[in-house]
C-alpha cells in the first residue's frame, strides 16, 4: 500500500518550513477498513470512539503471534513461548513509558477498561473501604465507571456519592470540593468524557483528591488515544484504558496502579500464573502486577495493543493537532446548522462531539446516516446519569481519529441536512 | 432497500401526529417497556370492557419515529379487539417484524395498515424499535404490571 | 496455501471405502505455525493442552473483523455495527448447539476459562453459599478451579472441601459419595485433567451432585478441543472452556449455565451493555447472557472462535479417532524407554500425557527437549495439589493437536534418550 | 549457542553431587526460596562467626540442574566471607546472569567457578534458576527469617 503523498509534494507553501506537515492520506492508507464502500458510498467512519479502527500493522502483529509465535506465556521453557513471553513483557515496560509509570510492575493487564475499573472497584473496596464510608463518581461517568462502584459498595455497605456538573456539562469543582469535606475514601472520574468529549481537569480533581486523603481513580478511555497521558505529571493513584479504543485489539486492558498501592490490595480473581503456592490448606498470591492476572491472558491483543502505542507515538504530536482541527471544524460547521444543538460544548474537549436535532430522534438520525455512508453512534453512550443532566434520551456522537478528515465531516454534516429535510 | 420503505409515509405521519397519545384513566392493564440500548422509554395503559374487547389504549413516552409510529399504529389496531385477538396480532406483527431478511414470503394478511412495518426487518438494528411497543403490550396482558425490555 | 494431499491420493487401498481417511498432512496445511524452524530443526509441537495452534481461518476470521467489520457492537445503528454484532451473536447459537445447550442465551461469553470460573465462583457463591456451607472441589482441578473458590469461600465463611484421588490420579468416587452426604452447595470439578489428560465420568460425578442437592460446574477447558461435550447428556448445571486451547484466539472464554440457574444469579462485573436502567439512585439489570458481559467483549476474538468450532466440528469424528491413536502411541513409546514413568496413566485419558525421568529434573528436560526442536510443558502445570498428590515436583507433559502425528512421537522419544543420556 | 554451554561440566558435577546439601545446626539466618513457575523449593541456613563471616551454610530443597549447582556453588563461593563481601558478589552474580543477551562486555571479573553460570543468561526461561539460590541469600541476609520467589 503506498500512500499518495498529496499534501507534502503539493509544495503550496502553506506548511511551516520546520513542522512536517500531517499526511492524513498517507494515514489513511495504513488502515484498512476505511476503504470500502457502505451503502454504495465511500466509508466515514465517526465512530472512534466506540472502538478505533485499526492500522495494518497492528491487525499483521496479531496474525504473526498466531501463525509464528503462538504458545503460552510464562510458563514455558521452550522457545515459542519464550518468543511470546519476550513480545508479551515488553509491552509492559512499553506501556510504563507510554503513561508515565515509574515501573513496568505498576502496569497489569486486563481484559479492557471495564475489568480493570472492576478489578479496582472490588479490591479497592476490599482493602479501604468500610460500611458508611463513601464513594465519589462524577455524573459524567461511563457506566463502567459507575456500577462497579455501586456493586462493590453495596457489598460492605459504603455509599456512592454523585459529584454534580455544571449546566455545561463540566464537573463542578466548587460540588466536588464540598464533597470533599464529607472524607470520601475513593474518587473515581474521568479523564475524557466519552459522551460530549470534555477533558477533566485531572491534575487539579487528583491533587484535592489526594489532599482531602481520598485515593483517586481515573478511567482514561477516551484519553489514551487522543492526548499525551503521563500518570505522574497528574498525580493520579490509579490509572485505566481500554486497547481497542487507542487502534490496539479488543479484549485488553490496562491498570495502572501506583506500586505502594498495588502492593496493598487483595487479588481481584484467582487462576493460573497469580499465584505462589496453591494448597487447600492455603493459597499464596504473587506479587504485582502478576497477583492481578489470573489465567492465560489476551497475549496476541497485548502485543498488538503494543504496536497500536507505537503507532500512535510515531504519529507524534502532529496527529493530536490535527484531530483537534477536525473537531474543531465539525463544531464550526454543525453549530451553523438550524435544528442542530451542541450537547456539552467545552473549550476543553477532544475526540468527540455530540449533537441533537430538533424534532428527529438520534435512532432515526442514526438510520440515515447510516445510508449516507455516514458511521456515527445514537443513543446515551452509556452514559444515563449525563444523559438525564442534559435532559435528552440519547444523542448523535461523531467521534474522530487520527484518520479523520475536514472532508468527513463535510459529508456528515450533508448527511445532517438531508436527514432535516427527510422528516420535515 | 430504499429509505422509503422503512419510512413509509404512515409512519411519518404517525410519528408526527401519534394517535392515542395519552394516559388511560381507570385502566385495567399496564406495562413500561425500555429499549436499553437507545434509551427508549414506553408507557402503555389500557381497559378492556365488560365483552372483553379493549375499550381504549394509550401510550406515552420518547421513542424513534419508528417506535411512536409503532406505539400508534398499534393503539389503533387492537381497539375494539378481544384479548385472543390482541395475541394473534402480536404474534403475526411479531413474525412480520422478525422475519429474516433473506425470507422468500412473509405472511402478511391480516396485518392492515401495520403491513406498513415490512420495511423493518431490513434494517436489523430497528426491529427492536418496532417491537417495543407490542411486548409491552403483551406484557401488559399476560404478566399484569410489568417491566419489559427489548435487549 | 496448497495442500499436498498425497494420503488421499496415494490410494493404497488401506482405508474404508466408506470412510474418509484423515488425511493429518492436509491438516498440518492449515496451521502456519507448524511450518518453521527451532534451533535449526523442524517445530515438533506437543503443548496444545497450554494454548493450541490456530489455523489460517482463524487467523484470517480475526483479521477481517479489524480488517472490515471493525466495529463496537450492539450499540450501533450503522452497518460495520451491525455486520460485527451479527458475526458475534451468531457465534453465540454456535456455541448453543455445539455443546448442547438447549438456548443461545445460556451462553455467556467470557475472557476466558479463568475468568468464567470466577464469574461463577463469585456469583454462585453469593446466591447460594453461606457461612459454614461447603462447597466441593476435586484434587486434581488447575489452579483456575481451586482459588477462585477458596476466595469466593472466604468471603462468606464457607469451606473448600477437596474430593480426593485414588493412587492412579482418579476421582475416588467412594470418597466423593462420602463427602456428598455432608451436603456442600456446589461441587466443582474437571472433564479433563490438563495435567495427566485423565477424563472424569461426568455424567455419574453431576448425577451423583444433583441428587445430593448440589450445583454442579465442570471446567472443560481441556475436553472441548478432543472430545464431543453434550451438556444436556452430562446433565450439568454450569460448563466453561476457553477458546484459545480449542484452535481459537485467546482472550475468550464461554460460560454455559442452565437457563433457570443463570436467571437466580447476581451480576458480577458492572459497566456497559449488562444494565437496563443506570440511575444514582439504584440501577437495574439486564437479563442473562447479557447481564454477565458487561464492556466490550473480545468481538475478534468471539467471531474467531466460532471459526476453530467450525474447523473442529468439519474434521469430525476422524479427528479425535486420530488424536487418540498419537495418544495411545505415545504412552506405549514412552513405557519402553527406561527411566521415563508415566504420571497419571488411565484408559480413560485424552489429549495428554505426563512423565518424569528418573534423575533429570523437568526442568532439563524441557530446555533439552526444546534444543531438539520439540516443544512441551515442564512444570506443575497449574495443579499444585495434584503434584503433591503424586509426590512429585513437576512433570514432562506432551499434549496433542488434531495437527500431531506419531512422528513427533518419535521426536519426542528420542529426544527424551538423548536428554537420558546427556545426564548420564 | 551449544547447551554445553548452560551445562557446564562444573555444573552437572555439582548437581550429581551438591556440596553443602546439609541443614545447618543452630545457624544465624535462614530464608525460603521458591520458583513458583516450576515447582523448585529451596530452604538455606547459615552461620556468620563472631569475627563477620560466613562460617557455615546448607542448603535443602528439590530443584534442576542449574539451581542444584547453583546452590552448591553459592554456598562454596561465599564460606569465610564477610556479609559486605557477599553482598557484593550477589550483585557481581545477578549482574552476569541477568546481562541482555545481546550485551557486548559482561563483567566475570572476580566470579571465579561461578563464571560457569555465564550461558545462562542465552536462556531467558532458565535465569530463575540460577538466581534462586541467590536470591534466597540476599533475603537470609537483609531481611531475617523470610520467603522469596523469582517470579
Ligand atoms: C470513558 C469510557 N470508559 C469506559 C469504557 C469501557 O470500555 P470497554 O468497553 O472497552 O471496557 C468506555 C467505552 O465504552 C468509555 O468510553
Ligand atoms: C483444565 C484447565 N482449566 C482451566 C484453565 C485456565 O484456562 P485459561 O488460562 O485459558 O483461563 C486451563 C488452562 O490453563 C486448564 O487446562
Amino acid at each position: 500500500m503506498t500512500a499518495e503523498q498529496s499534501y507534502e509534494d503539493a509544495g503550496d507553501g502553506l506548511a511551516h518550513p520546520f513542522v512536517k506537515p500531517f499526511d492524513v492520506q498517507k494515514v489513511r492508507n495504513d488502515f484498512p477498513a476505511l476503504h470500502q464502500t457502505v451503502h454504495g458510498k465511500p466509508l466515514v467512519y465517526l465512530d472512534s470512539a466506540a472502538t478505533s479502527l485499526k492500522p495494518s500493522v497492528v491487525i499483521d502483529a496479531v496474525a504473526s503471534v498466531y501463525g509464528r509465535d503462538c504458545a503460552n506465556i510464562h510458563r514455558g521453557v521452550h522457545l515459542l513461548s519464550a518468543r511470546a513471553t519476550e513480545r508479551f513483557e515488553a509491552v509492559r515496560t512499553q506501556v510504563a513509558e507510554h503513561i508515565g509509570a515509574s515501573s513496568r510492575s505498576e502496569i497489569v493487564f486486563t481484559s479492557g477498561a471495564t475489568s480493570g475499573l472492576n478489578l479496582l472497584a472490588s479490591t479497592l473496596t476490599q482493602a479501604h473501604v468500610r460500611s458508611g464510608d463513601r464513594v465519589l463518581v462524577s455524573m459524567m461517568e461511563h457506566h463502567s465507571n459507575i456500577v462497579p462502584w455501586q456493586l462493590a459498595c453495596e457489598r460492605v455497605g459504603a455509599m456512592v456519592v454523585p459529584i454534580p456538573l455544571d449546566k455545561a456539562g463540566a464537573l463542578s469543582l466548587e460540588a466536588y470540593a464540598n464533597l470533599l469535606d464529607t472524607k470520601p475514601k475513593i474518587v473515581a472520574f474521568t479523564h475524557v468524557s466519552n459522551a460530549t468529549g470534555i477533558v477533566n481537569p485531572v491534575q487539579k480533581i487528583a491533587a484535592m483528591a489526594r489532599d482531602a486523603g481520598a485515593l483517586s481513580v481515573i478511567d482514561g478511555t477516551q484519553a489514551v488515544p487522543h492526548l499525551e497521558v503521563n500518570v505522574a505529571e497528574i498525580g493520579v493513584d490509579f490509572y485505566v484504558f481500554s486497547s481497542h479504543k487507542a487502534y490496539g485489539p479488543n479484549g485488553v486492558g490496562v491498570v495502572y496502579g501506583h506500586k505502594a498501592l498495588l502492593d496493598a490490595l487483595p487479588p481481584y480473581q484467582g487462576g493460573g500464573d497469580m499465584i505462589r503456592n496453591v494448597s487447600f490448606s492455603g493459597t499464596t498470591f504473587a506479587d504485582p502486577p502478576t497477583r492481578f492476572e489470573a489465567g492465560t491472558p489476551n497475549i496476541s491483543g497485548v502485543i498488538g495493543m503494543g504496536v497500536a502505542l507505537a503507532y500512535l507515538r510515531n504519529l507524534g504530536s502532529d496527529a493530536r493537532v490535527h484531530e483537534k482541527s477536525v473537531l474543531n471544524y465539525a463544531k464550526t460547521r454543525l453549530r451553523e446548522l438550524p435544528q442542530v444543538s451542541l450537547v456539552g460544548d467545552s473549550e476543553h474537549q477532544v475526540g468527540s462531539v455530540s449533537f441533537v436535532i430538533e424534532g428527529v430522534h438520534p435512532h432515526d438520525v442514526g438510520t440515515l446516516l447510516d445510508k449516507a455512508g455516514v458511521a456515527v453512534r445514537v443513543g446515551h453512550h452509556c452514559t444515563q446519569p449525563l444523559m438525564e443532566h442534559f435532559g435528552v434520551p440519547a444523542t448523535v456522537r461523531a467521534s474522530f481519529g487520527v484518520y479523520s478528515t475536514c472532508d468527513d465531516v463535510d459529508r456528515l454534516c450533508d448527511a445532517v441536512n438531508a436527514t432535516v429535510a427527510f422528516f420535515r | 432497500m430504499d429509505l422509503g420503505e422503512l419510512y413509509q409515509e404512515l409512519i411519518l405521519d404517525h410519528n408526527k401526529h401519534p394517535r392515542n397519545f395519552k394516559r388511560v384513566a381507570e385502566c385495567t392493564h399496564h406495562a413500561r417497556g425500555d429499549n436499553p440500548l437507545c434509551g427508549d422509554k414506553l408507557s402503555l395503559e389500557l381497559v378492556f370492557d365488560e365483552s372483553g374487547r379493549v375499550r381504549d389504549i394509550g401510550f406515552q413516552g420518547v421513542g424513534c419515529a419508528i417506535s411512536r409510529a409503532s406505539s400508534s399504529l398499534m393503539t389503533e389496531a387492537v381497539k375494539g379487539k378481544t384479548r385472543a385477538e390482541v395475541l394473534a396480532l402480536f404474534d403475526l406483527f411479531h413474525r412480520m417484524a422478525t422475519a429474516p431478511m433473506d425470507a422468500e414470503h412473509v405472511e402478511m394478511a391480516g396485518l392492515g395498515k401495520l403491513e406498513a412495518f415490512s420495511g423493518v426487518r431490513e434494517f436489523p438494528m430497528r426491529v427492536k424499535c418496532a417491537t417495543l411497543a407490542w411486548h409491552t403490550l403483551h406484557a401488559a396482558i399476560t404478566e399484569g404490571d410489568s417491566l419489559v425490555t427489548t435487549e
